[in-house]
C-alpha cells in the first residue's frame, strides 16, 4: 500500500491525467453511450461523499465510534473537487436526457450544469474546512459537520432528481433523493467497514479500538440494509398501489422485463438480504473476512442498482465502463494510501 | 453452604466479584442482584449470551408465516377483485406480514423471558427491591464430593 | 266504477293488470295475503306497464308507467313507482323529459288537494261532500243566470274528449266558454300563419327530415311546444352527416349551444335578418315561389352590412348562413321563443312563414296538417277582455280548471281584485295554487294516472290517459264533476259517468277492437286530412299595408324572461325533484337568480351569488347572480316559473306577452345570497375532461389503436388484467346527440330511490345525484357539457380502499357498493377521481307519502352509507334471471339503463363489451371514442363518443 | 398497589369494546322460532293427510321472489262446506265474512330485509327441495323456524352448490 | 457511598410528587373530565344524527377526524421512540422522560385509537374492521391502508408495560424501532395509496415518520416542563436533557421542511398539471393561512434552535413546543382537506369548514389525553426510579 504513496502536487497531476483519460474515453471512443460516464459519476459521488458523511454524522451526533477511522475517510475529500470538475463534462454528452430537445425552466443545460457544478464546488469547500476542523478536534467541527450534511443531502438530491431521475423524465417520484443520499451514506460505511477490516488484518492498529469500530460500523450497514429496504418498500409499495401508468411503466421495465429483472433482484439481494442476514449473527459482526465480503457485495449491489437506474434510459458500454471504474478506484486508492502526506499538512496548517 | 455479600457501593462490588471469578469460583455459582442493571456483570462472569434471541427469532418467524398464510387464505376464501389487484397481492399482504412479526416477536420474546428467568409470576418482577438499593452477590457452593 | 269493470264493459279481461289492493302487513311481523287475488299474476319481481299519457306540460308524451306489487303502509298493493315513455310513440318514442320523469312526485305529492272545498260564512275553506258542492254550483248558476250575468268556463289547454265534453257542459249549462289559457300560447306565431296561410295554428315541424336547420329564437330542445319530439328527431337529424343547423338568438339557451353554429343577434333585430333573408331568397335562382312582388315591395330590403350592423352577425357569417341555406335539400326555419315573443315577434314570424312557403316547405317539412291543436288557445287580449268583464260586474259564475292565472299574469293585472267581481269562483285543480285560493268552491281533480281520459297532443295523434293507481283521495276527473253537475242540474239521479261517456266516445270513432289497441298500446294514430297551403296573399298585403318594420333595436340592456327547461312556465315548480336537479346551463338547483354575461359582471365587480338590483322603470327586482360566460355581454336572464313578478308589454295585435324588459338598469347592492350552485368551477382547465382537450384526443387515439392492433396490455401493467365472466358491461355517451336536458338524471333519482336532500344540504355541497351533468366553458365562446357518472373502472382505485370489501369488482365488470356492508369510512370516495360516489350525510327517507315511489327493486339506504351509479344493477339482474330461466346469456339490448332509456336522443348505449358484436363494443371501437382521465389508467367501462368539431361564432 | 392501576385503565378500556359487541350479539337474534298463528293451521294436516301439494297454495313460489300466500278465497273455496263445525275453521269464515285478510304472522325474514333479495323462483328452478330451508313442513303441526337465515348459511350452501357468490347476487 | 443517599433522596423525592394532591390538581383534574364527557355526548349526537353534523360534503370526505387520528398516532410514538430508540444509541438523557413519553405513548394510543370509530359513518358496525371469524365468512380486505392501520395500532399499547425490565428491554426496543417506523409509514400510505394529487407521493412514509418524532418531541416538551416545575424535579431533568431533545426536535425538524420542499418542488418538475394545479392551490388558494402559519411553526421557529441559548432556555422551549404542536396539527389539516377540495374534476370541487362537532369532538380528545395524564401523574413515579439509579451510578 505504502508504495502508492505520492506527494500532494503528484496527486493532483495523477487526477488529471485519470480524468483527461476517462473524459477521452467518454467523447472519443464512446460518444454516444453518455450512460457510461453517467454511472461512473453517479457511483464515485455517492462514495466519496458519504464517506465523509458518515464521519461528519458522528460528528454532528457527538458519537466517538469513528474516531480511528477519521484520517483515512477524510482522506477522500479532496475527490469531492475532481468529480466536480468531471461533471462538467458531462455538458458534452447531454444527449442522454430525452428532455434536451424540450428544456424548460429548471431542466436546461447551462443551468442544470453549473447547480450541480457549483453545489459540489461548496460541498467541497465546506469539507475542506470541516477536514481541518475535525482534525484539530476544534470547538467548530460541530456546525461544520452540520454545514457538510447540509450541502450533501442536496447535493446527493441534485444527484437523484438531475442526473438520474431526469433520464426516465416526466416520470418523478419524490422520494429519489431521500434513497439516493441514504445510499451514499451506506457506501460511506461500508468503506468504513473495509478500512477497518483491512487494519484488523494488517494489524496496524490497535486491534481492540479497531474490533469495537468493525462492530459499530457492521451494526449500522446492518441497519442500514434495512433502511435501504424500508426505503425501496416505501417508494415501490406507492406506485404499484396507485397503478398510473405514467408511474409504473418506470416499474414494469425494470422488474418484468430481462434483463433489468434479473439485475434488479441480485440488487435486492446483494443491498438488503445479503448484508441482513449475513450481518445478523454476534459472530459475524466482529469477522473481517465476512465483513469485508459483505461489504465487497453492497458495493456490488450499489454498483448494479445505480445501473437498472440508467440502463434502461441510456446505454451502457461494458468496456468503458470497467475502464473508467478502475482508473477511478485506482485513483481512490492513490489518495487514501497517500493521505498521511496532505492530511498531515491539512493538519499542520493554521 | 450459601453466601451472601451485600454492597453499598457498586465499585466495590464490582471488584469483590471479580476477585471472586479470579479465585476460581465457577460463575455459575454466582447470584448476583442488583437495584439496577449493571452491564459490567456480564463481562465479568462471562455469561453465555442469552438463549432469549432464539425466542425472539421464533415469535418472529411464525408471525412472519402466520400472517403470510393468514392473508392469503382468507383473500382466497372468498376471492373480490379490488382495483384489478391480484386476489393475493403480496406488497400489500407483506405489510401485514411485517406487522404481525414485529409483535409475535415481542410477545414471544416476553413470554420466553418469564420462562428463562424461571419467574412464577409477573408481580416478584414488578418490585424487585427485596435488597432496597444494595448490591447483592450469593455464591452457592455445591462443592460437597 | 273502477278499473276492473272499466275493463270489463270493453270486454277487456287480460292484458293489463287490475289495481286492486287489500291486506293488512306490518312489514316483517306479519305476511298478508290477498283477499281476493288479482286476476292477472301480478307478484314481486315482475312489475307491469300501463301506457297512458303525460300531462306536465302541453306536449302530451306518452307515458308508460311502471307499478310494482309492494306493501306500503301496511298495504300490500300496487303503486306507480317510474314513468317511462311511451315506446314507439309518435311523439317522443320511449323518452321523456326531467319533468316528465318527475311527474310521480306530482302524484304522490302531500300537498294535493285531497277532498272538495267550500268556503264558509266567514271565508274559511272548510270540508264539503261533493253532492253540496254540485248543490252549490248549480244553484249559483242559475242564480247568476237569473241576474243576466253571463257564466265563464276559463281552463287550460285541453284536447281530446274532455274538450268535447267541456264544449257540450257549456252548451246545456249555459255557460260561455273562454279561449283556454297557456302562458306560452305562441300567440304571435299562430297569428302570423292565419295572416299568411289561414291557420291560426302552431304547425308540427319535421326535424328530422330536414338537412339544414336555422332556428331562431325557438328553444326547440328545452321547451318549445313539443321538446322531446323535437329532441327526438333532433337525435335522428344528427346521424345524417351533412346535418347542418344554425341557431340565432339574442339570449343563451342550451338549444343554441347544440346548434352547428350558434349566432347572437341583438335583441329585436331578427326581423332585419328575416326580411334580408326574404329578398336574397327572391333574388337568388333557387327560389321555388317566390312572394309576389307586392309583399316583397312592401318588405324593407336591407343590405347586408345595414343588417349585420343592426343584428351583430358578422357579414361573413351571413353569408354562410345564407349560402348554406340555399344550397340545403331540405331546409326548415324555425321562429319562435325569445324572437316572437318581443314587439317585432309579429313580423318575424310573418317573415318566416314568407321564408317557409317561398322555400315550399309546407309540403314538406312544416306541417299544419299535424298541427299542434292550439286553435282553441287564446292570448292575452282575452285574458283582458275577461278582466274587462270581470271589472263590469257582468260575470256570474267562473269556472278555473287546471290553471294558475293568478300566479301567470299577476304581474301585468290586478286579476286577484277583479276576480273578486264575480259572483262565485269555482275551481278545480289538483293543487291549492294560488288560484284556488281566489276560489269560493275547489273541487280536487284526480292524477292523470288516477284517471282515464284522453288527449290530443296534435291533430293526428289520440293518447289513453288510463290510471295506474286508483284514486289516493276523495278527488275527481274534471269529466266526471261536469256530468256530475250536468246531472244536478237536470235533477236526475242516475247517468252514464266519464267512463261511459268515453267508451262511448271511442266506439264511435275508433270501434271496439280500435279502442282495445287504444288502451294497450296507450295511443292511436288517426288519418288526417292532408290541407293545401297557400299564401293568402291579400291578408298578408294587407297586413303589411299597416306595417313599419322600421322598429329600432332593443335600447339594451335588456332582461329576457325565458321558460326553463326545469319548470317549464313554472307549474313543475312544485315538484321536489326538479327543484333537487341542476337546471343544466347554470347547475344551480334551488332558488331564483339572474344570469349575467361574465364581462358585465367583470365590470360591476360580480361574482356568483352577488345580489344585484335590476330596476326597469317603475319596478325594482334584487336577486343573486350567476354569472354566465358566452351570454352577450348587455343581456340578462331569469327563468320564468321562478319568477312571477314581472310586468311585461302586451302585443295589442296579437295579445303575445313580451318577455323583455328593455332598457333596464343593474346595480350591486352588495348583498350576498347563498345560492346553490352545484358546479364547483366552469373552468374544465385542461383536465382532459372534455372531448375537445387535445390530451383526450391523444389519449383516445392511442386507445383506439390499442384496441385495433389488440396490443398486448400485459406488457405495460404492474399486474395482470382480471378476467370477466360472460359479461363485461360498458356504457357509451354519444356527446353529439346528446343534449343535456337531465332527463337522464331525473330518471336515475326516481329509479334508484336516490334521496332528495334539500336547499341546506346542496348550499353544503352534499347532493347525491349518481349521474349529472357537467358544463364547461371552452375558451369563453362556447359552453361544452359532458355526463359524469360511476365510470365503472376495471382498475377502480375506490376498490382496492376499502377496509371490509363494501365494493368490488364484480366478475361481469359492475364496481358493486354493498350498502348494507359499508362502514362508512368515505375512502373510496375521496380516491374516485370522478367523484361520482355519494355518501348518506344523514337518513333521507322521502316523506310520506312519496315514499310510495319507491322502487322495491333496490334497497333505500340509510345514514353513514355510501352510495353511487351500478348501472341499475337491479336491472341487469332482473334480465340475467329472466335470461337464466331461458338457459341463455342476456341478448344485446336487452338491458335497459334507466337513463338509457328516457334519453330522447337516445344518445347513451348500453351493453356487454365483452361481446363484439353488440352496439356497445361497436361503438366504443369508433373513432372518436375516447374515455376520461384515461392517463390515470383506471380502465373506465364508459366510453365518451367526441363531438364533432364546430365552428363557434358568439 | 398503585402500580396496578395503569393495567386495569387500559384493560377496561379495551374490555368495553368487547362487552358492546356481545351484547350487539345477544339482541341481533332474539324473535320467536314459532310465532303464533291468528289461526292455528297446521301444514301436517293439510300436507300428510290431505296430500297437498306446497305449490297448490304457494302458487308463487316458482314464479316469483315471493313464495305467495293463499288468499283467503283459495283457502275458502274447500273452507266453505270442509270441517266447518271447527272453531279455527270458523274464525277463518269470520275474516272472510269481515272482508279481513288473515293476519298470518311471518315466520322467516331477514335481519336487514330492506338488503337482501332472496328469489325463492331460482332456487326452486334450482331444484331445491323446499324442506331444505323450510325443515319438513309436512310434519309440523305448528310452524317452526328451523334456520336461522343468516348469510353464512346462505353462502356454505352457494359455495358447495357452485351457485353465485356475487354480493350483488342478493344485495342490491 | 454518595449513590446510596442520592438513591434514597431520589425516592423520596420522586415518590413525594404521589402524595399530597393540590387542589388546582383537581381543579384541573374535573375540567379534563367534564370536556372529555362533552366530546363523548357529540359523538353520540353524531351516530343518532348522521355524519352529516359534521361539516364534511362532497369532495371533502375526511376532515377534523383524520387529522387527529394521525396528530394523535404521531404523539404517541414519539414516546415508543423516546424510550426504544435511544435505548439502542444507548443515549441516558433518554431515562428522565421515559416514564412520561411511555405514558403519552398509552394515552395518545388510547385517544388516536378513538378517531377511526369516530369518523365511520356508521360507528357501531366498527368491529367490522377486525378479521375475526364471523358466520358470514367473509372477512376484511387486507389490501386496505385502513386494515393495516388497525394491525400497527391495535396492540401498540399492550405492548407497553412490559419495558420496565432492563433485561427484555434491549429485545422489545429492537421489535419497537421497526414497529413505529412501520406504523407510522402505514398511516402516511393511508394518503400515499391513494392517487388524489398531494396525496399520491413516495416520500410520504420518511415524511410522516420524521413528522410523528418531531410532534411527539414538541409534545413531550409540552407535558414535562410544567411537570418538572411542579413536581420540582429540577435536579433530575437536567438542562442538558432538554438540550439533548431540543436536537432531537430542531433534525427532525430539518427533515420535514426537507420533505416539504422537494413535494412543492417535483410538483413543478416535469408537465405534471394537476400535481401543479395542486401545489399552486395550497400555496395560494383558500387554505393559505393554514399552509403559511404551518410553515412557519414546522420549519422556520425550530431553526432558531440552532442557537445553544435558545436550547436551554425553559421557557422558550415551552413556547416553541406549543407552535410546533400547532403547526404540525395544520400540516396534517393542510394535506388532508386541500388536496380533497380541489382534485381531478373541477365541477365537484368544494370546500370544507369544520362545524362545532368536530371542535368539540377533538377538544374531548386532548381533555381525554390529559385526564389520563393527569391521573397517571399521581398514581405513579413520573420519573423511571431504577433508571435513574442507573444513571447517576455512571
Amino acid at each position: 500500500m505504502n508504495k502508492l504513496q505520492l506527494k500532494p502536487v503528484m496527486l493532483g497531476i495523477a487526477a488529471i491525467v485519470i480524468g483527461a483519460v476517462i473524459v477521452l474515453i467518454q467523447n472519443i471512443l464512446i460518444p454516444e453511450s453518455g450512460g457510461t460516464f453517467l454511472l461512473t459519476l453517479t457511483f464515485w459521488v455517492a462514495l466519496i461523499q458519504g464517506a465523509v458523511a458518515v464521519v461528519a454524522a458522528a460528528d454532528a451526533s457527538a458519537a466517538k465510534w469513528i474516531t480511528p477511522l477519521k484520517r483515512e475517510l477524510l482522506s477522500f475529500y479532496p475527490l469531492i473537487l475532481f468529480i466536480a470538475i468531471l461533471f462538467l463534462f458531462l455538458g458534452l454528452q447531454m444527449d442522454v436526457y430525452p428532455w434536451i430537445d424540450k428544456q424548460n425552466k429548471w431542466l436546461n443545460v447551462p443551468f442544470f450544469l453549473v447547480r450541480n457544478f457549483l453545489a459540489m464546488l461548496v460541498l467541497y469547500i465546506v469539507a475542506h474546512f470541516y477536514a481541518k476542523a475535525t482534525l484539530a478536534n476544534s470547538e467548530g467541527k460541530g456546525r461544520w459537520a452540520i454545514a457538510y450534511l447540509f450541502i450533501y443531502v442536496t447535493v446527493q438530491s441534485l444527484v437523484a432528481f438531475d442526473w438520474v431521475m431526469s433520464l426516465a423524465y416526466p416520470w418523478v417520484s419524490t422520494l429519489f433523493g431521500g434513497i439516493f443520499f441514504m445510499e451514499a451514506f451506506y457506501t460511506g460505511l461500508v468503506i468504513a467497514a473495509l478500512i477497518a477490516a483491512y487494519y484488523l488484518r494488517k494489524e496496524v492498529e490497535d486491534p481492540v479500538s479497531m474490533s469495537k469500530v468493525l462492530r459499530d460500523t457492521a451494526v449500522f450497514t446492518f441497519g442500514f440494509a434495512l433502511a435501504w429496504a424500508g426505503l425501496f418498500y416505501a417508494q415501490f409499495l406507492v406506485i404499484w398501489y396507485g397503478n398510473i401508468p405514467e408511474e409504473t411503466s418506470y416499474l414494469v421495465i425494470r422488474m418484468h422485463h430481462s434483463p433489468y429483472m434479473e439485475i434488479f433482484y441480485v440488487s435486492v439481494f446483494f443491498l438488503f438480504i445479503l448484508p441482513f442476514v449475513g450481518l445478523i449473527g454476534r459472530k459475524a459482526k466482529i469477522s473481517p473476512n465476512w465483513v469485508t465480503l459483505v461489504a465487497f457485495i453492497v458495493l456490488a449491489g450499489i454498483v448494479l442498482e445505480r445501473i437498472l437506474f440508467i440502463l434502461p434510459d441510456a446505454s451502457i458500454n461494458p468496456i468503458a465502463a470497467v475502464a473508467e471504474f478502475i482508473l477511478m478506484g485506482f485513483l481512490f486508492l492513490l489518495f487514501f494510501a497517500s493521505r498521511d502526506q496532505f492530511i498531515k499538512a491539512l493538519e499542520m496548517s493554521k | 453452604m450459601n453466601e451472601q455479600l451485600l454492597f453499598d457501593d457498586k465499585n466495590k462490588f464490582l471488584q469483590k466479584l471479580e476477585e471472586l471469578v479470579k479465585s476460581g469460583v465457577s460463575p455459575r455459582n454466582i447470584a448476583v442482584s442488583t437495584p439496577y442493571p449493571v452491564h459490567e456483570v456480564e463481562h465479568i462472569l462471562k455469561t453465555p449470551p442469552s438463549p432469549l434471541r432464539f425466542f425472539t427469532l421464533l415469535g418472529a418467524l411464525f408471525g412472519l408465516l402466520f400472517g403470510a398464510w393468514f392473508t392469503s387464505w382468507t383473500s382466497i376464501n372468498w376471492p373480490l377483485i379490488g382495483g384489478g389487484k391480484p386476489i393475493i397481492s403480496v406488497p400489500a399482504f407483506v405489510i401485514v406480514a411485517f406487522e404481525l412479526t414485529v409483535l409475535f416477536g415481542g410477545v414471544i420474546s416476553f413470554l420466553g423471558f418469564l420462562f428463562l428467568t424461571r419467574l412464577p409470576s409477573v408481580k416478584s418482577i414488578i418490585s424487585p427491591e427485596e435488597y432496597g438499593n444494595r448490591f447483592v452477590i450469593q455464591i452457592h457452593s455445591e462443592e460437597k464430593k | 266504477m273502477d278499473r276492473r269493470d272499466f275493463l270489463k264493459f270493453l270486454g277487456i279481461s287480460s292484458g293489463t293488470a287490475m289495481i286492486s289492493s287489500c291486506g293488512v302487513d306490518k312489514a316483517n311481523e306479519k305476511i298478508i295475503p290477498y283477499l281476493i287475488p288479482p286476476e292477472q299474476d301480478v307478484y314481486p319481481g315482475k312489475p307491469v306497464f300501463y301506457n297512458t299519457t303525460c300531462t306536465e306540460c302541453p306536449a302530451n308524451c306518452g307515458l308508460s308507467a311502471r307499478v310494482n306489487e309492494k306493501v306500503y303502509d301496511e298495504v300490500r298493493g300496487l303503486f306507480p313507482t317510474k314513468a317511462e315513455g311511451v315506446k314507439g310513440h309518435p311523439i317522443n318514442n320511449g323518452a321523456l323529459c326531467p319533468r316528465g320523469q318527475a311527474s310521480l312526485f306530482r302524484l304522490y305529492h302531500p300537498k294535493r288537494i285531497q277532498r272538495p272545498m267550500m268556503r264558509d260564512n266567514d271565508g274559511n275553506f272548510r270540508v264539503a261532500t261533493w253532492q253540496e258542492a254540485y248543490a252549490y254550483v248549480t244553484t249559483e248558476l242559475q242564480a247568476a243566470k237569473e241576474e243576466k250575468k253571463d257564466n265563464l268556463y276559463f281552463s287550460g289547454r285541453t284536447t281530446g274528449t274532455l274538450a268535447g265534453l267541456i264544449g257540450r257542459f257549456c252548451e246545456e249549462m249555459g255557460i260561455e266558454r273562454l279561449p283556454e289559457f297557456e302562458i306560452f300560447s305562441h300567440a304571435n306565431l299562430r297569428k302570423a300563419n292565419e295572416i299568411v296561410f289561414n291557420q291560426p295554428e302552431v304547425p308540427h315541424y319535421h326535424i328530422k327530415d330536414a338537412d339544414f336547420l336555422l332556428t331562431i329564437g325557438a328553444d326547440i330542445l328545452e321547451t318549445f311546444v313539443s321538446p322531446v319530439s323535437n329532441a327526438a328527431q333532433y337525435g335522428e337529424a344528427v346521424k345524417n352527416e351533412n346535418f347542418t343547423w344554425y341557431h340565432l338568438e339574442p339570449n343563451l339557451s342550451m338549444t343554441g349551444l347544440k346548434a352547428t353554429t350558434r349566432l347572437a343577434v341583438n335583441p329585436h333585430s331578427e326581423i332585419y335578418f328575416l326580411a334580408y333573408l326574404l329578398h336574397a331568397l327572391s333574388r337568388s335562382d333557387i327560389r321555388k315561389r317566390r312572394p309576389s312582388w307586392a309583399i316583397m315591395n312592401m318588405v324593407p330590403d336591407p343590405s347586408a352590412e345595414e343588417v349585420s350592423q343592426k343584428t351583430g352577425i358578422s357579414a361573413e357569417n351571413l353569408e354562410h348562413l345564407v349560402s348554406a341555406f340555399f344550397i340545403a335539400k331540405r331546409p326548415l326555419i324555425i321562429t319562435g321563443g325569445v324572437s316572437t315573443a318581443q314587439p317585432g315577434g309579429l313580423e318575424a314570424a310573418l317573415l318566416t312563414a314568407l321564408i317557409q312557403a317561398a322555400m315550399g316547405m309546407n309540403d314538406t317539412v312544416v306541417d299544419f296538417a299535424h298541427s299542434q291543436n292550439y286553435e282553441k288557445v287564446g292570448s292575452m287580449l282575452d285574458v283582458q277582455e275577461l278582466l274587462e268583464r270581470l271589472r263590469n260586474k257582468a260575470v256570474g259564475v267562473i269556472f278555473i280548471s287546471r290553471s294558475n292565472p293568478v300566479d301567470d299574469i299577476s304581474a301585468n293585472f290586478n286579476f286577484v281584485e277583479e276576480l273578486k267581481n264575480a259572483r262565485l269562483r269555482v275551481g278545480m285543480s289538483d293543487f291549492m295554487s294560488a288560484s284556488m285560493q281566489e276560489c269560493d268552491v275547489v273541487l280536487p281533480l284526480s292524477h292523470s294516472l288516477e284517471s282515464w281520459g284522453d288527449a290530443a297532443p296534435r291533430k293526428g295523434i289520440r293518447n289513453v290517459i288510463q290510471p295506474a293507481i286508483e284514486p289516493q283521495y276523495d278527488t275527481r276527473t274534471e269529466g266526471d264533476v261536469l256530468l256530475e253537475i250536468m246531472r244536478t242540474a237536470s235533477g236526475q239521479k242516475q247517468g252514464p259517468d266519464y267512463n261511459q261517456y268515453l267508451i262511448e266516445q271511442w266506439h264511435s270513432l275508433y270501434g271496439e277492437s280500435e279502442t282495445v289497441s287504444l288502451i294497450e298500446n296507450g295511443y292511436i294514430e288517426e288519418p288526417v286530412s292532408p290541407l293545401s297551403i297557400a299564401v293568402d296573399t291579400r291578408s298578408v298585403e294587407s297586413y303589411l299595408k299597416n306595417t313599419d318594420f322600421s322598429r329600432e333595436v332593443a335600447a339594451q340592456p335588456v332582461l329576457i324572461i325565458t321558460p326553463s327547461i326545469r319548470t317549464y312556465d313554472g307549474r313543475s315548480k312544485v315538484l321536489p325533484l326538479l327543484n333537487e336537479i341542476p337546471d343544466p346551463l347554470t347547475t344551480v338547483t334551488y332558488g331564483e337568480w339572474v344570469s349575467v354575461s361574465a364581462v358585465a359582471a367583470k365590470k360591476m365587480g360580480l361574482k356568483d351569488r352577488d345580489e344585484i338590483q335590476i330596476s326597469v322603470e317603475n319596478e325594482n327586482l334584487n336577486y343573486p347572480v350567476k354569472v354566465q360566460n358566452v351570454l352577450p355581454e348587455n343581456v340578462y336572464m331569469v327563468q320564468r316559473g321562478l319568477i312571477y313578478a314581472i310586468k311585461t308589454d302586451i302585443d295589442s295585435r296579437s295579445g303575445e306577452a313580451s318577455w323583455y324588459l328593455d332598457n333596464i338598469s343593474a346595480t350591486k347592492t352588495g348583498a350576498v345570497i347563498p345560492l346553490p350552485i352545484l358546479s364547483g368551477s366552469m373552468h374544465e382547465e385542461g383536465r382532459g375532461i372534455l372531448s375537445s382537450h387535445e390530451s383526450v384526443v391523444e389519449h383516445s387515439e392511442h386507445y383506439n389503436e390499442k384496441l385495433k392492433e389488440e396490443v398486448d396490455v400485459e406488457e405495460e401493467r404492474i399486474y395482470p388484467k382480471h378476467p370477466h365472466k360472460n359479461y363485461r358491461w360498458g356504457m357509451t355517451i354519444n356527446q353529439d346527440s346528446c343534449i343535456n336536458c337531465a332527463a337522464c338524471v331525473a330518471a336515475c333519482y326516481v329509479e334508484n330511490n336516490i334521496p332528495v336532500v334539500g336547499q341546506k344540504e346542496q348550499l353544503q355541497g352534499r347532493e347525491m345525484s349518481w349521474i349529472r351533468i357537467e358544463p364547461f366553458v371552452r375558451d369563453d365562446r362556447d359552453i361544452e357539457f359532458t355526463l359524469m357518472l360511476c365510470q365503472q373502472c376495471d382498475n377502480a382505485p375506490c376498490e382496492p380502499v376499502c377496509p371490509v370489501y363494501a365494493t368490488y369488482h364484480n366478475p361481469e365488470g359492475l364496481n358493486v357498493q354493498v350498502y348494507n356492508r359499508c362502514v362508512g369510512t368515505r375512502y373510496c370516495s375521496n380516491n374516485c377521481p370522478y367523484k361520482v360516489r355519494r355518501f348518506n350525510w344523514f337518513d333521507h327517507r322521502l316523506p310520506k307519502p312519496w315514499d310510495k315511489m319507491y322502487n322495491p327493486a333496490l334497497s333505500v339506504r340509510g345514514r353513514g352509507i355510501m352510495e353511487k351509479c351500478t348501472f341499475c344493477v337491479q336491472r341487469i339482474r332482473a334480465a340475467e334471471d329472466m335470461a337464466k330461466d331461458e338457459d341463455r346469456l342476456v341478448r344485446d339490448g336487452e338491458v335497459v339503463t334507466a337513463c338509457q332509456e328516457t334519453c330522447p336522443t337516445k344518445a347513451i348505449t348500453f351493453g356487454n363489451l365483452m361481446d363484439d358484436s353488440s352496439r356497445v363494443s361497436q361503438i366504443a371501437r369508433s373513432d372518436e371514442a375516447y374515455r376520461v382521465l384515461e392517463e390515470l389508467g383506471t380502465e373506465p367501462a364508459i366510453h365518451y363518443l367526441r363531438k364533432k368539431e364546430r365552428k363557434s361564432e358568439a | 398497589m398503585k402500580r396496578r392501576i395503569m393495567p386495569l385503565v387500559l384493560s377496561a378500556y379495551f374490555v368495553l369494546f368487547i362487552i358492546f359487541v356481545v351484547l350487539l350479539a345477544y339482541f341481533w337474534n332474539r324473535d320467536s322460532k314459532t310465532p303464533v298463528q291468528p289461526i292455528n293451521f297446521s301444514h301436517q294436516i293439510h300436507v300428510s293427510k290431505v296430500g297437498l301439494q306446497c305449490t297448490f297454495c304457494h302458487d308463487k313460489v316458482d314464479k316469483s321472489t315471493f313464495a305467495g300466500i293463499p288468499p283467503v278465497q283459495k283457502c275458502m273455496s274447500c273452507h266453505k262446506n270442509v270441517k266447518t263445525e271447527s272453531p279455527e275453521i270458523q274464525k277463518l269464515t269470520r275474516y272472510w265474512e269481515e272482508k279481513k285478510p288473515v293476519p298470518w304472522k311471518r315466520v322467516y325474514s331477514f335481519k336487514i330485509q330492506n338488503y337482501v333479495y332472496f328469489s325463492h323462483k331460482r332456487h326452486i328452478k334450482a331444484g331445491l327441495d323446499c324442506s331444505k330451508c323450510h325443515g319438513e313442513v309436512k310434519l309440523m303441526p305448528q310452524m317452526k323456524r328451523v334456520r336461522q337465515l343468516e348469510m353464512g348459511w346462505c353462502v356454505s350452501c352457494h359455495k358447495a352448490n357452485m351457485a353465485p357468490t356475487d354480493c350483488v347476487t342478493c344485495h342490491k | 457511598m454518595r449513590s446510596i443517599d442520592y438513591n434514597e433522596q431520589l425516592e423520596h423525592e420522586v415518590l413525594a410528587a404521589l402524595r399530597k394532591p393540590n387542589p388546582w390538581y383537581w381543579v384541573a383534574l374535573v375540567i379534563c373530565a367534564l370536556l372529555f364527557g362533552m366530546g363523548l355526548t357529540l359523538w353520540i349526537y353524531q351516530m343518532l344524527k348522521g355524519m352529516g353534523v359534521a361539516g364534511l360534503n362532497n369532495p371533502v370526505g375526511w376532515g377534523v377526524y383524520i387529522t387527529d387520528f394521525v396528530f394523535w398516532v404521531g404523539i404517541a410514538h414519539s414516546g415508543t421512540l423516546i424510550s426504544a430508540v435511544l435505548f439502542l444509541f444507548r443515549a441516558k438523557f433518554r431515562n428522565a422522560f421515559n416514564r412520561s413519553a411511555e405514558a403519552m405513548t398509552i394515552f395518545a394510543v388510547m385517544t388516536a385509537g378513538l378517531f377511526p370509530l369516530i369518523h365511520l359513518g356508521r360507528s357501531w358496525f366498527f368491529y367490522w374492521l377486525f378479521p375475526y371469524p364471523n358466520q358470514r365468512e367473509i372477512w376484511v380486505n387486507f389490501k386496505s391502508p385502513l386494515i393495516w392501520d388497525v394491525f400497527s395500532l391495535g396492540w401498540v399499547g399492550s405492548l407497553r408495560q412490559w419495558w420496565h425490565y432492563n433485561r427484555l428491554y434491549i429485545f422489545l426496543a429492537a421489535f419497537a424501532t421497526p414497529l413505529v417506523i412501520s406504523v407510522h409509514s402505514v398511516v402516511s400510505w393511508d394518503f400515499a395509496m391513494s392517487i388524489i394529487p398531494g396525496w399520491h407521493t413516495t416520500i410520504f412514509a420518511p415524511y410522516f415518520v420524521a413528522g410523528a418524532i418531531f410532534s411527539g418531541t414538541a409534545m413531550v416538551l409540552t407535558l414535562v416542563i410544567p411537570m418538572r416545575k411542579i413536581f420540582r424535579l429540577e435536579q433530575y431533568i437536567t438542562l442538558n436533557h432538554f438540550e439533548k431533545i431540543s436536537q432531537v426536535l430542531l433534525f427532525t425538524s430539518l427533515i420535514v421542511t426537507y420533505s416539504y420542499i422537494v413535494e412543492f418542488a417535483l410538483a413543478f418538475y416535469g408537465d405534471h398539471q394537476f400535481e401543479a394545479a395542486h401545489f399552486t392551490y395550497r400555496l395560494l388558494g383558500d387554505y393559505q393561512p393554514f399552509y403559511i402559519t404551518m410553515l412557519i411553526c414546522n420549519s422556520l421557529i425550530p431553526l432558531t434552535l440552532f442557537f445553544r441559548k435558545l436550547r436551554r432556555s425553559i421557557v422558550y422551549l415551552f413556547i416553541l413546543s406549543i407552535f410546533v404542536n400547532i403547526g404540525m396539527w395544520l400540516e396534517r389539516f393542510v394535506i388532508i382537506v386541500t388536496s380533497l377540495a380541489k382534485d381531478f374534476d373541477p365541477y365537484s370541487w368544494g370546500l370544507y369548514t369544520p362545524t362545532m362537532v368536530e371542535v368539540g369532538i377533538t377538544v374531548g380528545s386532548f381533555a381525554m389525553f390529559f385526564m389520563f395524564f393527569l391521573i397517571f401523574a399521581k398514581v405513579l413515579p413520573v420519573l423511571s426510579i431504577t433508571e435513574l439509579k442507573e444513571e447517576a451510578s455512571e
